[in-house]
């Protein structure tokens, strides 16, 4: 990342994650190190293993790009974090409501009174309050249970907690493997797979900003044609079953990459909900930090 | 308590320490044990007291034989081995059963008669060679136990002191005629005590010698018999003849 | 170095000198702050001139504004009690069933080949390991949490516990043995006091333990204490919660553990140490 | 309990009767691992009745069978391998640190005032608490990891240096005054020897607490190591990843645990002290 | 080196010990030192020694005051105190300077001559009382000390081999001329060794009196002189007088 003096990094960081097929493929296939071969540009490659950490990542300049839901980057730019979002790396539907089948849940509405695992701050406790605010329920009426994602679907299962607001591949996999079912599922409460950046690194080197984005596009175009490679990179890298990271895939949508209005209005709802609940300062102007965290216009300049 | 010893060999890693040592002593008796350092004193007196196990051969106790731990026997080790936690009336009342108050009166009486009164308040490190040495006495005596192993118990004390824990000895003995087993090193104090003293001597040690004192207690210090018993139990004890 | 040399007096002598320095109490107070002192008057520094930026690491007086919001909605008191809690019962408990395990361990040959490599190798499992574990067998109550505990204050003490003991003089066993003690009572009255400097030890250790246990304790499910209030500051990206509960328990757990030091120097008194120059 | 009672021989004598023991050593293996195997058994049978789901706690075969993917294709090796390498330098210079801080803090007060206060305040921060200091401070390499592993290692080496040397006979080191030993020589020639007892189990605490603190250290940007496969195993909700990977780390901490043991066999045959029936 | 004191007092938690002592030893005099259990002889030794400092008074060695520690003093302590974690060998040559061999021949000659050779490869807790003492005093002789202070060296050793080791540390004092005090409860030992003794009772303890030897050594263990030399120590020991 130090620039030489014509603008150049020595080395560009970025980070792959399970939770961004794309950056599997992009890994996989070493698109990007192909086209920076000649200019002598060294990538390398940080696991993420999770929105918070790539966030670590970025803030303590560890990575140059670094892989994150939108809620959780609009939290952390909030907190004052020099980073931008320049691409969208899929539309998940990574969470939902999930309950047991002998819970006999089947309303959101039947979820008051009860025991609701999630992880405080994360894409599904935002899902799970909007949700409840859809139905008019207030937090107070049920019982939040702070749970890491993995030890909420253990939770769920062995009957600790009556739902949980679940998070794939971990909901993939014990829907698959339990009597587990999705209660509630709805792709608008989720907010987007965010791809950002060091305002310092897009700063200095605009152009490689733009060489990464394309390289991304190559990636995602290979994820659309092969559904079938893709879950077994997945499967592979994550430890986990095929059929899980099929299911997994599945909920996710790579038809848009370029940041734009729709994500900008689902993280200021999604600070909205933060905001009510207090993990967000309530002074903050959402609506301001989203129009400076999301920069569209790499992608639209890159992507025809 | 009569007490036998039947054909005791010990060995440390193969070398063998103490052989074939047989003896027996009536109940009541003094019997002191006497041999150059490292013959083997100390390491009979564990085999007898049943700390050491590892021996060949028998301990018979009034008549049964005899394994393992028994607790009317008393042992005096050659060193102090207070317990550095217990202060001095601590230490000395350790092995007592009873009340608080009959303890700590058992104690302060014995801690009077060894010349301690002044010291029961002391941790053990905060007193001398020879205060340790009197203390670890107090402790075995004060449980009035029916045999009595002492591994050189006055030898870190001057001859005065010496003198009267002697006599506390004596007249312990006197008071219930418990059978004691003393290894010293001090002749004269072998001497002025005991019924009969063993000698044991060569690699491994045996039992070359018993001399018999039959003069009534208490007895001369100085009587002019005592030099020849001394000088008989010098020569016994002389390795250089054989 | 040459200072060493000097003087080796006991340990009551040295408290008598330690009278006089009652009164220097203070200047002890002072000494012991000076190097903490000096390290926050350099990091207020450097973030005020902006060398640390705050979304990594706020500036002190940040730090301590978060700290007293907390203590003003009373939120604190909750936090630090229900965790203080937790640590005090699981404590207990732990170094309850070391002592146990660890004296017949210690003890008896048997005991030892039966559970000793067993345990041994429990001790290198990471305490968030134990988590899904720990919710599956035990539900996210506080079962799960203090049990959590425990198991890190479990190890040292019992390390130290088998240690103690087997290291233990046996001149002075067999005093204990020569009076036809039980194995009770010479566990009591000889081997326990015998082993109480490792012992003791071990019981800080395992304190220190249980403290770092937390935040894996509270991982399960729960909406209170400084472990929560730590994740919730990752999960949340706020560097001034997580800095703020690191401080909080360094506090805390320095407070516990001065207390067990304190218990420490009064029933060592009788040891006849090194004494410090 | 009354077998206690019987016996207390010296180590040396215990060594010739071990001797008669190593025909035996078959036999100790034995009895060693029947507790485990029995739970083992248990385990496997209750999964296969189905008491356990699989997603929730698989089965003994299932994660050996998990064990052995990972080593069939070549990445356990690695996996282990580089956790092994970081602990390994870790343990060296956390157990190195804390033996000069330690031995400087047991010996000299002035030293105790201004470090012991701070030391022993870090000592309650969980290892979860550093990670994004450590990053923020030193990235996401090696340095982070291996001084986060460090750091677990330290304290109680620590904490075991400074009881060991303040514990020491004072008679002893008199006897090295006497002789006109130098602070230094005195410290390498009658304090190390004296306080080794303690200082062996501090090691053998830290190790352990090494092995703990992989996790937060793999935490940190890593894509190899045991900790990385239970965080991942976590992230992925693979139980069967989660329990090889505690299994691996409880193999491989007992293993570097009996090799600590063993030095601890070695250099402590001088000690008489008490022996186990 | 001569050695002298002067007005030495030393308390423990205010209650004086020691009070006024002063004497003075001429380069290559023995002085024995006698005095009750308890009276402070080892606590004087400590004082002479450096290790103690918390006296009041003066140490002056060779005419220069003195303070903390000397390395040319070699101190035989009440107990053995020798290393756990060392042999018997390694005990020995541990104050020795030089290189291995050289460490190992000295030491392996003053085992010889204390009657250990067979046990140098031994650890302490695999040696008897006597012989545990036996290394004690050969660690501080092999050092060749100008100043050897001895506290109860020969307390644990049988009569027989006490004499020997009398006679070695004469054989010492012949070849070099050391400056000795010896602290001793068998008064016997102090006649046969010393130049004067010096005899201390009180609490607090101070000089009582001071009596001079000048029989040329070797001495004779059995002279008439001797006993009432012997009378006369016994005599202002006995503590009932006053
Ligand atoms: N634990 C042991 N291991 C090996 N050898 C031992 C052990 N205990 C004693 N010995 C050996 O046994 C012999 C006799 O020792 P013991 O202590 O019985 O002698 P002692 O007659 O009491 O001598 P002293 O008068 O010096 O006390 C010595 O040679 C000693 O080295
Ligand atoms: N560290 C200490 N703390 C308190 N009192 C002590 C300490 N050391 C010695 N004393 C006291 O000082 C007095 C003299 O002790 P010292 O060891 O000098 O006697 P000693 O003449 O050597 O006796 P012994 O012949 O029994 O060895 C004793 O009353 C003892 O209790
Ligand atoms: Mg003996
Ligand atoms: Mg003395």
């Amino acid at each position: 990342s130090e620039g030489n003096t014509d603008g150049k990094p020595n080395k560009i960081r970025l980070d792959y994650a399970t939770y961004s097929p794309i950056s599997l493929v992009l890994k996989e296939f070493g698109f990007l190190e192909e086209e920076l071969k000649d200019e002598g540009i060294e990538i390398e490659w940080v696991f993420s293993q999770g929105s918070n950490k790539a966030l670590e990542f970025l803030n303590s300049n560890s990575v140059d790009f670094g892989s994150a839901a939108g809620a959780a980057t609009l939290i952390s730019k909030v907190n004052g974090a020099p980073i931008k979002n320049v691409y969208i790396f899929s539309k998940p539907e990574w969470t939902a409501l999930v309950t047991l089948e002998d819970e006999n849940i089947d309303l959101v509405a039947d979820l008051k009174g009860k025991k609701i695992a999630a992880t405080i701050g994360t894409d599904p406790y935002i899902f799970l309050l909007r949700a409840l605010n859809e139905q008019g329920i207030d937090p107070s009426e049920v019982e939040i249970v702070n749970l890491q994602h993995g030890d909420g679907a253990t939770a769920l299962t062995s009957g600790s907690v009556n739902a949980w607001a679940g998070l794939d591949p971990h909901m993939a996999r014990v829907e698959l493997e339990s009597s587990a079912q999705l209660l509630y599922r709805n792709p608008d409460f989720n907010t987007y797979g965010f791809l950002n950046v060091r305002e310092d690194f897009a700063k200095k080197y605009p152009g490689y900003v733009k060489r990464v984005i394309e390289a991304y596009e190559k990636a995602r175009k290979w994820t659309l044609e092969n559904p079938e490679k893709v879950a077994e990179i997945l499967a592979e890298e994550a430890q986990i079953d095929l059929e899980v990271a099929k299911l997994q895939l599945e909920r996710n949508d790579f038809t848009e990459s370029i940041p734009g209005n729709a994500h900008q209005k689902a993280i200021i709802e999604a600070g909205k909900i933060l905001q009510q609940s207090e993990v967000i300062d309530k002074t903050v102007n959402i609506q301001e930090i989203a129009t400076e965290l999301i920069d569209s216009s790499i992608a639209e300049s890159t992507i025809k | 308590m009569s007490l036998e010893l039947r054909n005791i060999n010990r060995s440390f890693n193969g070398k063998t320490v103490i052989r074939n040592v047989s003896f027996r002593a009536k109940q009541g008796e003094i019997i002191g044990l006497v041999g150059t350092s490292g013959s083997g004193k100390s390491t009979l007196l564990r085999v007898i007291s049943g700390l050491d196990t590892e021996y060949e051969g028998q301990i018979i106790m009034n008549d049964k034989q005899f394994e393992g731990m028994n607790s009317s026997i008393s042992f005096i080790f050659q060193e102090p081995r207070l317990f550095p936690w217990l202060n001095v009336l601590e230490n000395v009342t350790f092995g007592l059963k009873g009340s608080k108050d009959e303890k700590k009166g058992k104690g302060l009486k014995i801690l009077e008669q060894v010349g301690l009164s002044d010291s029961s308040e002391l941790y053990p490190r905060e007193l001398s060679g020879g205060m340790a040495q009197r203390v670890a006495i107090a402790r075995a005596l004060v449980t009035s136990p029916e045999i009595l192993l002492l591994d050189e118990p006055f030898s870190a004390l001057d001859a005065f002191t010496k003198m009267q824990l002697q006599d506390l000895l004596l007249e312990t003995w006197e008071s219930y005629h418990p059978t004691i087993i003393l290894v010293t090193h001090d002749i004269d104090e072998a001497i002025y005590l005991c019924d009969r003293v063993i000698i044991l001597r060569g690699k491994p040690s045996e039992v070359v010698k018993e001399i018999c004192f039959n003069e009534p207690r208490p007895r001369n210090r100085t009587s002019s018999q005592n030099a020849i018993y001394k000088a008989d139990i010098l020569n016994s004890l002389d390795l250089t003849k054989t | 170095m040459g200072k060493l040399l000097a003087t080796v007096t006991t340990t009551k002598e040295v408290k008598k000198s330690q009278k006089k320095q009652k009164t220097n109490t203070l200047h002890t107070i002072i000494f012991g702050s000076l190097t903490p002192t000096i390290l926050i008057m350099l990091w207020e520094l450097l973030c005020r001139q902006g060398v640390f930026p705050t979304y990594q690491l706020p500036a002190p007086s940040v730090i301590l504004k978060t700290i007293i919001t907390l203590f003003q909605d009373g939120s604190l008191w909750t936090h630090i009690g229900i965790t203080t809690l937790r640590v005090f019962i699981a404590f207990i408990l732990g170094s309850a069933l070391a002592v146990i395990l660890g004296s017949f361990v210690g003890l008896y040959k048997k005991a030892e080949q039966l559970f000793d490599p067993m345990i041994q190798a429990f001790r290198s499992i990471p305490s968030l390991a134990w988590v899904p574990l720990f919710i599956l067998w035990m539900g996210i109550g506080e079962t799960s949490k203090i049990t959590m505990i425990a198991v890190g204050v479990f190890f040292p003490v019992y390390l130290n516990t088998v240690s103690g003991i087997t290291g233990v003089d046996r001149k002075l066993i067999e005093v204990g043995k020569m009076y036809g003690l039980s194995s009770f009572q010479l566990i009591w009255r000889v081997i326990l006091p015998a082993a109480l400097p490792l012992f003791l030890v071990g019981l800080r250790s395992g304190l220190g333990l249980g403290w770092m246990f937390v935040v894996a304790a509270e991982l399960m499910g729960a909406s209170k204490g400084l472990g929560y209030l730590l994740v919730l500051g990752q999960n949340t990206l706020s560097p001034e919660l997580i800095i703020a509960s690191i401080l909080l328990f360094a506090i805390i757990g320095k407070l516990s553990d001065w207390m067990l030091k304190l218990v420490e120097k009064r029933t060592l008194t009788w040891q006849d140490g090194f004494v410090q120059q």
